[in-house]
C-alpha cells in the first residue's frame, strides 16, 4: 500500500515504456507478416504516426455519454491490467500497484474494459457494434474455460494465486518454468490466449470484411486513439501475464521484451495460417482440446 | 343444566308439531325450526362450557329407567359436547342458510331438517349399538328426504344411489349388531368392549361386519361413488351439512367403536384411510365441477381422520387433539366452501372468478383453501404438525409419506381452483347477490377457523412461543384495506421499522440472524418505498406483503422447529398471493405454490426426523439427527432448495418473478429467495461436516449448486423478456450461493454471504428499475425497448452499477465474491465444480450486456420518444442500495471481517486481515486500494480524453455509418432479438428444457392416472352397489381370510 | 488543382421537392396512449450545418500535417471499374503499406476517399454520405477520366461527368484506367499537398456547401437524407 | 331347526343382493332390497331363538319363570324396529323410483348415469 508520488511516477514511466513497446511490437509483427507474404510492410514507426494523426483529427462526433466514456473504460481496462501486474520480478519500481490484488483481480479486471467498450459501442447504435460485441462475449465465455482450468492448475501447483510468488517459484532456471513443470496447463492457457488476442482464426469480433469492424465501427479520432493506445498496452500486459504465469517471468526489461514478443507472436503466427472461424465453431473449439488439456492439468494434481 | 335428552325430545316434538302445521304457515315453521336449532345448540354449548371451564366429569344419561345393557344410554363427555356443538352449529347455520329453499319446499322439509340434525346428535352421544343403527338409518332417510324435497332432477339419481348404498351398508351393520349381540349378549358399547369380541370365536366376524359398515358410511375409496354424487347434485346447503355434520358424526362413531376390536383392526382403519385420502384427492385433480371437487376433498379429509384414528396407538393421548384439529378445519372450511358454492352457482371451478368482485368472500375462500391444506395459523396446521411429529417419534415413516403425499395431491386441485378464482376473467353470466342469511354462516365459519387456530396453538408443544404480533398487524392492514395506497404504505413501513427496532436487540449479536434480518426487513422497507409510485388502492397487496414479511421475520426469530415451520408456511402463503397478483401470473403462482408445498413437506419430514431423534422441539435439534440422518438432511436441503430454485426445482421461478408486479419482483427475488438461503445456512450450521453422510450430501449439493449457476445463467442468455432474464439470473446467483456454502469452509461461507448480500442489493435495484421501465414502456420484450439511456440516465447508472457487481468486475463488491470463491474452491479442492461456476460467471456477461444494451443503448424507438425518467420513488431505494454497494466495495473489511470472525467458531480460520488487505494462504486482495487505484486512473484518463477531444459534436440516432446507406426504422436497426444465435447454435443444447419436460411429464402422468382411475365412477348405481359389496368382500379376505 | 468554374457560375435549378416514402411524417402511439408525430428526417438525423475547422500553421501543425500525410487511411469503397485497381496495391508488387497507406472499412476511421471510376447517380448518393461521415481533414482522389469529364460515360443518362461538382477533389488521376502505379503516384501527390498544408478541401466543401448541395440535389432525384450526413 | 332358519335367512340375503346387483329395473332392485331386508330379519329372529322355549310375552307365562322359559326377547324387539326402518327405506326408494320414472319415463337403471367422474 504505497501511495507515494515516487511510486506513481515510476508506474507512469513503466506505462510509457509498455505503451511504446506495445506499438513497436505491433509494427514489428506486421512487418514480419508482410515479409512472410513478400511485402516490405509498414514502416516501424507507423503506429506512432497513426496515433498522432488520430489525436489530431479536427472533427469528432459523439453518440452520447456512454459512447464518450466507452474508450475511457476500455483504456482503463488495459491500464488497470498493467497497474495490477508486477512487470519485472523482484523490482519495486516495476511492480506497479500489484499489491492491490492477486491473479484473480487481473483475470476479472480484463472484463472492465470489455464491458465499457461494449456499452460505448452499444450507444453508438450501430448494428455491427452489437453483433461484434455479442460475438466477442460469446467467444470470451469459452475462452475462459481452459484459462480458468489452467489458473487453478497453477494455483494447485504453486499453492498460491499471487503472481510474484508464482514467478518466484519459477526462478530456478529454464526448466523450472511452468511450461516444463506443468505443460498441460501451459497448453490450455496458450490456446486460450489465441482467443484472447483475437487474431485469426478467432478474429470474429472485428471481422473486417464481414461486420466492419465490429464494436469500434463508430469510433474515430481521439476515441480510436484511445482504443489503439489500449491495444498497445493490453497486448504487452496480457503477454506479460502469460509470461509471468508460464514462462518464468522477467527480471529485466530485455527479458520482458523478448518474452512478450514471442508470446504475442505465437498468436499472430497461428493467425497467419488459419482462416476465420464461425462463431459456433470458435465457441465449441475452446471446449474441445484446450478444455481437455486444462482438465488434464488438474487431473495430474488429484 | 339441560340434559341432552332434551335434544331428542324437543326436536321430535317440534318435528311432530311442524308435521301438523298447515303447509302455508312457513313463517311460523321456520321460526320453530330455527328456535329448535338454537335450543339444541344452546344445550350442547352449555355442556361444552361446563366441560371446558368447570372441568366437569363425563355424564351418562340413562333412559327408560334401566341401566344398560337393559336400556339405551347416552353419554355426554367433552368429546361429545364438542362434536354435538359442532354439529348443532353447522345445523343452525345451515338452517339459516337454507331458510329460503326450505320455505320453498315446505314445512315438511323443515321437520326433516331438524330431525336430521338431531339424529346426528344422537349418533354422537349414544352408547348403544342398535340405537346407533337406528339413528344412522334416520339420518340417511332424512338425507334422502332432504335431497328428494329439493326437487332437482339430477339430485334424484344421486339420492337413489345414496339410499341403495346406505341401505346395503346399514343391513350389513345390522348383521354385525346381531352377531355381536349373539356372541357377547350385549348391545351396549361399553359392554361390548368389556366382552372383548376378538377373543370370542366368531366375534371377529361380528366386529368385521360392524367395522366395515361404519367405514363404508365414511365413504372409503373406491366404494364411494354414491357419496360423491350426493355432494355433486344436492343443494349445497345440504352437502355442507353432510360434509361437515354427517361425516363428523360418522367419524366419531368409528372412534367410539374402535376400542371394541382392540388393536387388530387399527392398521386396517389406517390403510383404508390412507387409500381414501390419497385416492380421492388424486381423482380430484381432474375435476372441474366445484361441488364434486368438494366432495372428493371431503372424502379425502375424512379418510385422513380415519387414518388418524387408525394410527392412534402411535399418537397416544394426542389422537383426539390431532383428530380434532384436522376435523375442525375440514368442518369449517368444507361447510364454508359448500355454502360459497351455493352462492356462486357455477358449473365449473373457472366460474369462481366471480369472487374477484367480492374481495371479502374471496378472502374467505382463500382462508378455507389454506385451512384445508394445513397452512398456519389454522388448526389443521397444528394437527398435521403434531401428527407428523408423533408418527416420526414412532418411526412410522411410511404413514408420514402417505399423509404428505395425500396432502400434496389435495393442494394440486385446491390451488388450481384458488388461482382460477383470483386470476380468471370475471364471468358475465354469474352474479352474486347479497343475502344476509347466506353470507353470515360463511363469515362465521371463517372467523371460527382463525379463532380455533389461535386457540389450538398453545396445545402443541412449543406452540406457546409463536409470535402472533406480526399476524395481528397483517389483520390490521387487511381491515384498513379501503385506505389509499400511500397511507397503507406509510403504515407498513412504519410498522416494519418499528419491528426492526424492536427485533435487533433481541437478536443478541447473532450476526447471521442480524444480516438476514437486515435483508428481510431493510429490503422490505426499501421495496415498499417504491410502492409510493403506485396509485389507487392496491387492494390486498399490503396484507399479503406484510404476511410474507412476518413469515420471514418469524424465520429469524424462530427458536423452535414449530416456529420455524410456522413462519415458513406463512411466508409461502404471503408470497403466493404476491406472486399471483401479476397480470399473467396464474400458472406461475400455481407452480410456485406446488413446489413450495412439496418443499415444505420435505422440510416437515426432515424436521419431524430431527424432532424424533431427541424429542426436542428446539431448533438445535437439527444438529442431532439420529433417525435416518442422511435422508433427513437431504429432505431439508431439498425443501430449502425449492425456495432457492436450485436446478430441478427451478421451473417455477422465471415465470413467477418475471410476471410479478414491478415492486413485487424485487420482494420475491431479492428478499424471498434469501429465506431459502437462510434455511440452508441454518441447516448446514447444524449439520456440520461430521455427521454421517453429510460429506456426500454436501458434495452432491455442491454440484447441484454449480450446475444451477450454469443453467440459470445460460437460461437467462436466451431470454427476450427483461424480467424473465433477471429471474433466470436469480437462479444462477442462488446457484453460486448454494455452491459456496456447501463447501463448508470459512472462505466458502464468506463467499456465500458476500453473494447473498450482493444479490440482495443488485437484484433489488435491477428488478425495481427494470420493473419500473417495463411498466412505463408497456412491454416486457427487450427488443421493443432501446435507447433509454437518453431518457432515463439515472436508471441507466443504477443498472450499470448493478451489472458491474453481478459480473464481479473489480473494483465493485461483486469481485469480493469471486475472489473469495476462487480461494475457497482451490482450498477445498472442488476444482471442476469451480470451473463450472466460473464459466457460469462469464456467461453472466452475455445476458448482462443484452439487458443493458437492449434496454438502454442501441436505437430509441419512436413510441418511446416522450419517455421521462422512472418515478423517483423507485430510484430512491435503488440509490440507497447503490450507496450500500459502494460502501461494501470500498470497505469490504467492514462487512467481511465480522462475518469471518463469526465463522471461525464453526470453521478453521482461513481469511486474515491486515488493515484493508485480506489474504488467505493462496492470495491477497485489497478492496480499498483497488478502488483508489481504479478511481484515480479512471479520472486521469477521463481528464485526458476531455482535453484531447476538444469539441465533440452530438449527433442524431441515425447518424451512423450504415455501409453508405441509411437506416429507416429504429426497430430494424436495433440489434437485440436473438443476438446470441451463434451461441445458441454452439451451446444451445445445454438449455434443452429437460427439467421442464420432466415435470410436465410427471404432471401429465398424474393427471392421466387420475383420469383413468376415476372411470370407476361410471355413474351406474348398480356398479356403486357392487363396489360396496366388493369392498366388503375384499376387506374380509384381507383382514380375516388370510389373504 | 483549381476548379475551372467558380461555384457561382453554375446556375442552380430548383427541382420539385421530393419526399421519399420513408421520410413522410407518421404517427405512433406511445405506451400511455398519446400520439407522437415522427418526422423522420428531422428527428432521426442531426440537422446542424457543419462548421469549418481552423487551419493552423506553425511547427506543430507542420508535424501534424506530416503525420496526416504519412498515415493515409483509405475508405474501402469501390465505386466503379477502377476499384479493381486498388486491390493490387496491397500485393507485394506495389505494397502501399510501406507508404503509410492503409485500408479502413468504415468512413469514420478513414480520411482518403478514392472515387475509383465512373460514379452512377445511385452511387453518388452513397459516396456523398460516406464522404460527409469521414472526420476532417479528409481527402478525395478522383481515379480515372470518368471522374474528370465522364470519360466513356460522358453522355450516359445516369452517371455524373464531373466529380468536383459534387465532392471536392484533391487529386485527379487521369487514365482509363490508370494502373496501380498511377494510384501510388496520386498518393504521393496527395502527401505533398497535405504536407504543404494545401489539402484543406474539406473546409472548402463546407464553405460552399450550398452550391455542392444544389448540384447534388439536382442530379439525385430521390434525395432521402438530411442535407449533411454527420 | 335353528340352522335351517339362519341358512334360509342368509339365502334370502344373497338372493336380495343378487337382485340388487343384477336387475336393471328399479322396481326389481327395490324388491331385491326388501328381500335382503327380510333375510336379515329372519336371521335376527333365528339368533334369539332357543329350542323349546316360548315367546317372551309375560301374559302367557309367569314372571318368575320368565328367564327360564322364554326365548331372548331382545332380537325380537330389534326385528320390530328393523322392520319399521326397512319399511321407511323401501318407501323412500319407491318415491325415488317414481320421481326418476317421472323424469325420464323409464325405470332402466342404465338411464340414470348423468352424474359420473
Amino acid at each position: 500500500m504505497d501511495y507515494s508520488i515516487t511510486k506513481f511516477l515510476w508506474t507512469l514511466l513503466g506505462l510509457f515504456i509498455v505503451t511504446n513497446w506495445g506499438m513497436l511490437m505491433s509494427s514489428t509483427i506486421r512487418r514480419i507478416g508482410a515479409r512472410v507474404s513478400g511485402r516490405i510492410g509498414i514502416p516501424w514507426y507507423q503506429p506512432w504516426v497513426d496515433l498522432t494523426k488520430l489525436y489530431s483529427l479536427k472533427s469528432q462526433v459523439s453518440h452520447g455519454t456512454m459512447f464518450y466514456l466507452g474508450p475511457v473504460f476500455r483504456l482503463m481496462g488495459g491500464v488497470g491490467l498493467f497497474l495490477f501486474l508486477p512487470m519485472i520480478f523482484g523490482s519495486w519500481h516495476w511492480s506497479n500497484y500489484s499489491f492491490s490484488g492477486d491473479l484473480v483481480l487481473i483475470l476479472y479486471f480484463q472484463l472492465f474494459g470489455m464491458l465499457g467498450m461494449a456499452l460505448g459501442a452499444g450507444e453508438g447504435g450501430h448494428p455491427y457494434s452489437t453483433i461484434g460485441v455479442s460475438r466477442g462475449l460469446a467467444q470470451f465465455t469459452t475462452i475462459e474455460v481452459p484459462m480458468t482450468l489452467a489458473v487453478i492448475s497453477i494455483a494447485i501447483q504453486y499453492h498460491t494465486l499471487s503472481i510474484s510468488q508464482i514467478v518466484a517459484a519459477q526462478q530456478g532456471g529454464f526448466f523450472t518454468w511452468t511450461v516444463w513443470t506443468n505443460p498441460f496447463a501451459t497448453g490450455a492457457a496458450m490456446l486460450s490466449l489465441l482467443g484472447a488476442f483475437g487474431h485469426s482464426p478467432f478474429n470474429l469480433i472485428q471481422a473486417p470484411n464481414e461486420i466492419p469492424i465490429g464494436p469500434p465501427t463508430e469510433y474515430h479520432g481521439v476515441f480510436l486513439g484511445f482504443l489503439r493506445t489500449n491495444n498497445a498496452i493490453l497486448h504487452v500486459a496480457e503477454a506479460a501475464l502469460f509470461m509471468n504465469l508460464f514462462f518464468g517471468g522477467a527480471t529485466n526489461w530485455i527479458e520482458l521484451i523478448v518474452k512478450t514478443f514471442l508470446i504475442y507472436f505465437w498468436s499472430v503466427f497461428v493467425g497467419m495460417v488459419f482462416p476465420r472461424f464461425r462463431i459456433e465453431q470458435s465457441v465449441r473449439w475452446f471446449l474441445k482440446i484446450p478444455t481437455l488439456l486444462g482438465i488434464l492439468a488438474i487431473v495430474i494434481f488429484l | 343444566m339441560v340434559t341432552p335428552i332434551y335434544i331428542v325430545a324437543v326436536i321430535l316434538g317440534l318435528a311432530f308439531l311442524l308435521g301438523i302445521l298447515k303447509s302455508s304457515m312457513t313463517r311460523l315453521g321456520s321460526i320453530l325450526m330455527i328456535g329448535g336449532l338454537v335450543f339444541i345448540t344452546f344445550v350442547s354449548g352449555q355442556w361444552l362450557y361446563e366441560f371446558l371451564v368447570n372441568h366437569r366429569a363425563t355424564d351418562i344419561i340413562y333412559t327408560a329407567g334401566f341401566l344398560p345393557p337393559y336400556a339405551i344410554n347416552l353419554q355426554m363427555g367433552l368429546n361429545e359436547a364438542i362434536l354435538t356443538t359442532m354439529i348443532n352449529i353447522v345445523g343452525l347455520l345451515g338452517g339459516i342458510y337454507l331458510l329460503d329453499s326450505l320455505k320453498k319446499t315446505g314445512i315438511n322439509s323443515m321437520a326433516i331438517f331438524i330431525v336430521f340434525v338431531m339424529s346426528l346428535n344422537v349418533i354422537v352421544m349414544t352408547r348403544d349399538i342398535f340405537n346407533l343403527f337406528v339413528f344412522l338409518e334416520i339420518s340417511s332417510i332424512a338425507t334422502g328426504g332432504l335431497i328428494l324435497l329439493d326437487n332437482k332432477r339430477k339430485a334424484f339419481q344421486a339420492g337413489m344411489k345414496y339410499i341403495i348404498a346406505t341401505g346395503i351398508i346399514s343391513n350389513f351393520l345390522l348383521i354385525g349388531i346381531i352377531f355381536s349381540y349373539y356372541f357377547a349378549s350385549s348391545l351396549n358399547i361399553d359392554g361390548l368392549i368389556a366382552a372383548n369380541l376378538m377373543s370370542i370365536k366368531g366375534g371377529a366376524i361380528a366386529l368385521f361386519t360392524i367395522y366395515v359398515s361404519i367405514i363404508l358410511e365414511l365413504k372409503p375409496f373406491p366404494a364411494n361413488g354414491w357419496g360423491i354424487d350426493v355432494y355433486t347434485a344436492s343443494n349445497p346447503g345440504i352437502s355442507a351439512l353432510i360434509s361437515a355434520g354427517s361425516a363428523t358424526a360418522a367419524l366419531f362413531v368409528a372412534y367410539k367403536l374402535m376400542p371394541m376390536g382392540g388393536s387388530f383392526w387399527l392398521p386396517y382403519f389406517a390403510i383404508i384411510g390412507a387409500i381414501t385420502f390419497i385416492g380421492s384427492n388424486l381423482m380430484g385433480t381432474r375435476q372441474e365441477n366445484p361441488n364434486r371437487l368438494l366432495g372428493y376433498s371431503s372424502i379425502g379429509q375424512v379418510g385422513l381422520i380415519l387414518m388418524i384414528i387408525g394410527l392412534s396407538p402411535y399418537l397416544g393421548k394426542d389422537t383426539l387433539l390431532i383428530g380434532f384439529s384436522i376435523l375442525i378445519s375440514h368442518y369449517a372450511a368444507k361447510a364454508g366452501l359448500f355454502w360459497l358454492s351455493g352462492i356462486i352457482k357455477s358449473k365449473n371451478i373457472q366460474g369462481w372468478s366471480a369472487l374477484r368482485k367480492h374481495p371479502y368472500l374471496l378472502f374467505l375462500f382463500g382462508t378455507f383453501i389454506f385451512a384445508l391444506i394445513g397452512f398456519p395459523p389454522f388448526p389443521s396446521f397444528f394437527g398435521k404438525w403434531n401428527l407428523i411429529m408423533a408418527l416420526a417419534a414412532h418411526g412410522q415413516y411410511a404413514w408420514m409419506t402417505a399423509i404428505l403425499a395425500g396432502s400434496f395431491t389435495e393442494a394440486i386441485y385446491l390451488f388450481k381452483w384458488l388461482g382460477y378464482s383470483i386470476k380468471l376473467e370475471v364471468p358475465e353470466d354469474i352474479t352474486i347477490k347479497f343475502e344476509w342469511n347466506k353470507y353470515l354462516p360463511i363469515y362465521l365459519m371463517g372467523i371460527l377457523l382463525y379463532f380455533m387456530g389461535m386457540y389450538l396453538a398453545p396445545f402443541t408443544e412449543g406452540g406457546v412461543y409463536i409470535n402472533f404480533l406480526p399476524l395481528a398487524f397483517v389483520f390490521l392492514l387487511f381491515a384498513l384495506d379501503f385506505l389509499p395506497v400511500y397511507v397503507k404504505n406509510t403504515l407498513s413501513i412504519a410498522g416494519i421499522i418499528w419491528y426492526m427496532v424492536r427485533l435487533f436487540p433481541l437478536l443478541e449479536h447473532d450476526l447471521m440472524r442480524e444480516i438476514f434480518a437486515g435483508i428481510f426487513l431493510g429490503g422490505a422497507v426499501l421495496t415498499l418505498v417504491a410502492g409510493y409510485a403506485k396509485k389507487g388502492k392496491r387492494p390486498g397487496f399490503y396484507p399479503m406483503a406484510l404476511l410474507m414479511f412476518s413469515g420471514l421475520v418469524g424465520l429469524i426469530e424462530a427458536n423452535t422447529l414449530l416456529e420455524f415451520f410456522f413462519s415458513w408456511e406463512l411466508m409461502t402463503a404471503g408470497s403466493y398471493f404476491l406472486i399471483i397478483r401479476g397480470k399473467r401470473s396464474m400458472p406461475h403462482g400455481y407452480s410456485y405454490m406446488l413446489f413450495s408445498i412439496g418443499g415444505a413437506y420435505a422440510i416437515l419430514f426432515g424436521l419431524a426426523l430431527a424432532y424424533a431423534s431427541g424429542l426436542n422441539i428446539s431448533l438445535a435439534a437439527l444438529g442431532h439427527i439420529t433417525q435416518l440422518t442422511t435422508l433427513a438432511y437431504t429432505l431439508l436441503a431439498v425443501g430449502f432448495m425449492t425456495k432457492t430454485a436450485s436446478l430441478g426445482l427451478h421451473i417455477w421461478l422465471p415465470g413467477a418473478h418475471g410476471e410479478a408486479e414491478s415492486d413485487v419482483s424485487p420482494m420475491v427475488s431479492a428478499i424471498l429467495l434469501k429465506a431459502g438461503v437462510f434455511g440452508l445456512m441454518l441447516l448446514f450450521f447444524y449439520m456440520g461436516t461430521g455427521t454421517p453422510g453429510s460429506e456426500k450430501l454436501l458434495y452432491v449439493l455442491g454440484w447441484v449448486g454449480a450446475l444451477t449457476a450454469l443453467s440459470g445463467n445460460l437460461g437467462a442468455v436466451f431470454q427476450e423478456d427483461a424480467k424473465r432474464l433477471l429471474a433466470y439470473s436469480s437462479i444462477g446467483q442462488l446457484g453460486y450461493i448454494l455452491f459456496s456454502i456447501t463447501m463448508m469452509t470459512q472462505l466458502g461461507w464468506l463467499a456465500g454471504f458476500t453473494y447473498t448480500i450482493n444479490h440482495f442489493m443488485f437484484k433489488a435495484i435491477l428488478f425495481l428499475v427494470i420493473g419500473g421501465i417495463v411498466v412505463k414502456l408497456g412491454t416486457h420484450n427487450m427488443y421493443e425497448m432501446g435507447g433509454m439511456i437518453k431518457k432515463m440516465p439515472y436508471s441507466f447508472v443504477a443498472v450499470l452499477i448493478s451489472i458491474i457487481v453481478i459480473g464481479g468486475i473489480p473494483p465493485l463488491s461483486g469481485f469480493a465474491g469471486k475472489w473469495l470463491l476462487y480461494n475457497a474452491v482451490i482450498q477445498k479442492g472442488w476444482y471442476f465444480q469451480g470451473v463450472v461456476v466460473f464459466f457460469a460467471g462469464v456467461i453472466a456477461f452475455l445476458y448482462l450486456f443484452k439487458l443493458i444494451h437492449s434496454v438502454f443503448l442501441g436505437q430509441l424507438k419512436d413510441n418511446h420518444r416522450n419517455m421521462k425518467e422512472i418515478s423517483a420513488w423507485i430510484l430512491i431505494p435503488s440509490y440507497i442500495l447503490i450507496i450500500g454497494i459502494m460502501v461494501f466495495s470500498a470497505f469490504p473489511q467492514w462487512v467481511l471481517k465480522p462475518i469471518g470472525n463469526m465463522l471461525t467458531v464453526y470453521f478453521p480460520k482461513s481469511l486474515y486481515w491486515q488493515g484493508t488487505r485480506a489474504f488467505t494462504s493462496l492470495g491477497y486482495w485489497d478492496g480499498t486500494t483497488t478502488m483508489i487505484v481504479v478511481v484515480t486512473a479512471f479520472t486521469l484518463l477521463l481528464g485526458w480524453l476531455v482535453i484531447a477531444s476538444k469539441k465533440v459534436k452530438r449527433i442524431g440516432q441515425f447518424n451512423i455509418v450504415y455501409a453508405a446507406e441509411r437506416p429507416y426504422r429504429p426497430e430494424t436497426t436495433h440489434v437485440s432479438y436473438n443476438i446470441y444465435a451463434g451461441y445458441k447454435k454452439a451451446l444451445g443444447f445445454l438449455v434443452t428444457p429437460v427439467v421442464e419436460t420432466f415435470w410436465e411429464n410427471v404432471s401429465d402422468m398424474v393427471l392421466d392416472f387420475s383420469g383413468w382411475l376415476r372411470r370407476i365412477y361410471s355413474g351406474n348405481m348398480q356398479n356403486y352397489a357392487l363396489h360396496v359389496v366388493l369392498f366388503i368382500v375384499v376387506f374380509y379376505l384381507i383382514a380375516l381370510g388370510g389373504l | 488543382m483549381e476548379k475551372e468554374n467558380k461555384p457561382q457560375d453554375i446556375p442552380v435549378v430548383k427541382t420539385k421537392n421530393f419526399i421519399a416514402p420513408e421520410n413522410e411524417k407518421r404517427t405512433v402511439t406511445a405506451p400511455d396512449g398519446s400520439l407522437i408525430e415522427v418526422d423522420p428526417i428531422n428527428d432521426y438525423f442531426c440537422q446542424e450545418r457543419p462548421e469549418e475547422y481552423k487551419v493552423k500553421s506553425g511547427a506543430v501543425e507542420k508535424f501534424l500535417n506530416w503525420a496526416r500525410a504519412e498515415s493515409l487511411w483509405v475508405l474501402g469503397f469501390g465505386t466503379g471499374c477502377g476499384s479493381i485497381e486498388i486491390p493490387p496495391l496491397v500485393t507485394p508488387r506495389f505494397d502501399m503499406y510501406r507508404y503509410g497507406v492503409q485500408m479502413r472499412p468504415t468512413p469514420r476511421q478513414s480520411n482518403v476517399f478514392i472515387i475509383s471510376g465512373y460514379l452512377s447517380v445511385k452511387t453518388l448518393k452513397r459516396a456523398i454520405r460516406s464522404y460527409e461521415q469521414m472526420p476532417s481533414p479528409k481527402y478525395v482522389i478522383g481515379l480515372g477520366s470518368c471522374t474528370i469529364n465522364g470519360g466513356m460515360y460522358w453522355d450516359s443518362y445516369n452517371t455524373i461527368n464531373r466529380l468536383d461538382h459534387y465532392l471536392p477533389v484533391d487529386v485527379y488521376i487521369a487514365g482509363c484506367m490508370p494502373r496501380p502505379e498511377a494510384l501510388l503516384a496520386g498518393f504521393a501527390k496527395l502527401k505533398e499537398l497535405i504536407k504543404a498544408g494545401k489539402a484543406e478541401k474539406a473546409n472548402e466543401y463546407i464553405r460552399n456547401l450550398d452550391w455542392y448541395k444544389a448540384n447534388q440535389k439536382k442530379i439525385i432525384k430521390d434525395w432521402n437524407m438530411p442535407d449533411y450526413n454527420w | 331347526m335353528g340352522y335351517i332358519i339362519i341358512i334360509t335367512g342368509f339365502l334370502l340375503v344373497l338372493i336380495g343382493l343378487w337382485g340388487i346387483l343384477s336387475q336393471k329395473n328399479l322396481i326389481k332392485i327395490i324388491l331385491g332390497f326388501t328381500i335382503f331386508d327380510t333375510g336379515i330379519n329372519v336371521v335376527m329372529v333365528s339368533i334369539g331363538y332357543v329350542k323349546g322355549k316360548t315367546a317372551p310375552i309375560l301374559d302367557i307365562i309367569s314372571a318368575k319363570d320368565a328367564l327360564k322359559s322364554v326365548v331372548d326377547p331382545v332380537p325380537q324387539a330389534l326385528v320390530l324396529t328393523s322392520i319399521v326402518i326397512g319399511l321407511g327405506v323401501s318407501a323412500l326408494m319407491l318415491v325415488y323410483a317414481i320421481k326418476l320414472h317421472h323424469d325420464k319415463k323409464s325405470l332402466d337403471i342404465n338411464n340414470f348415469k348423468d352424474l359420473k367422474w
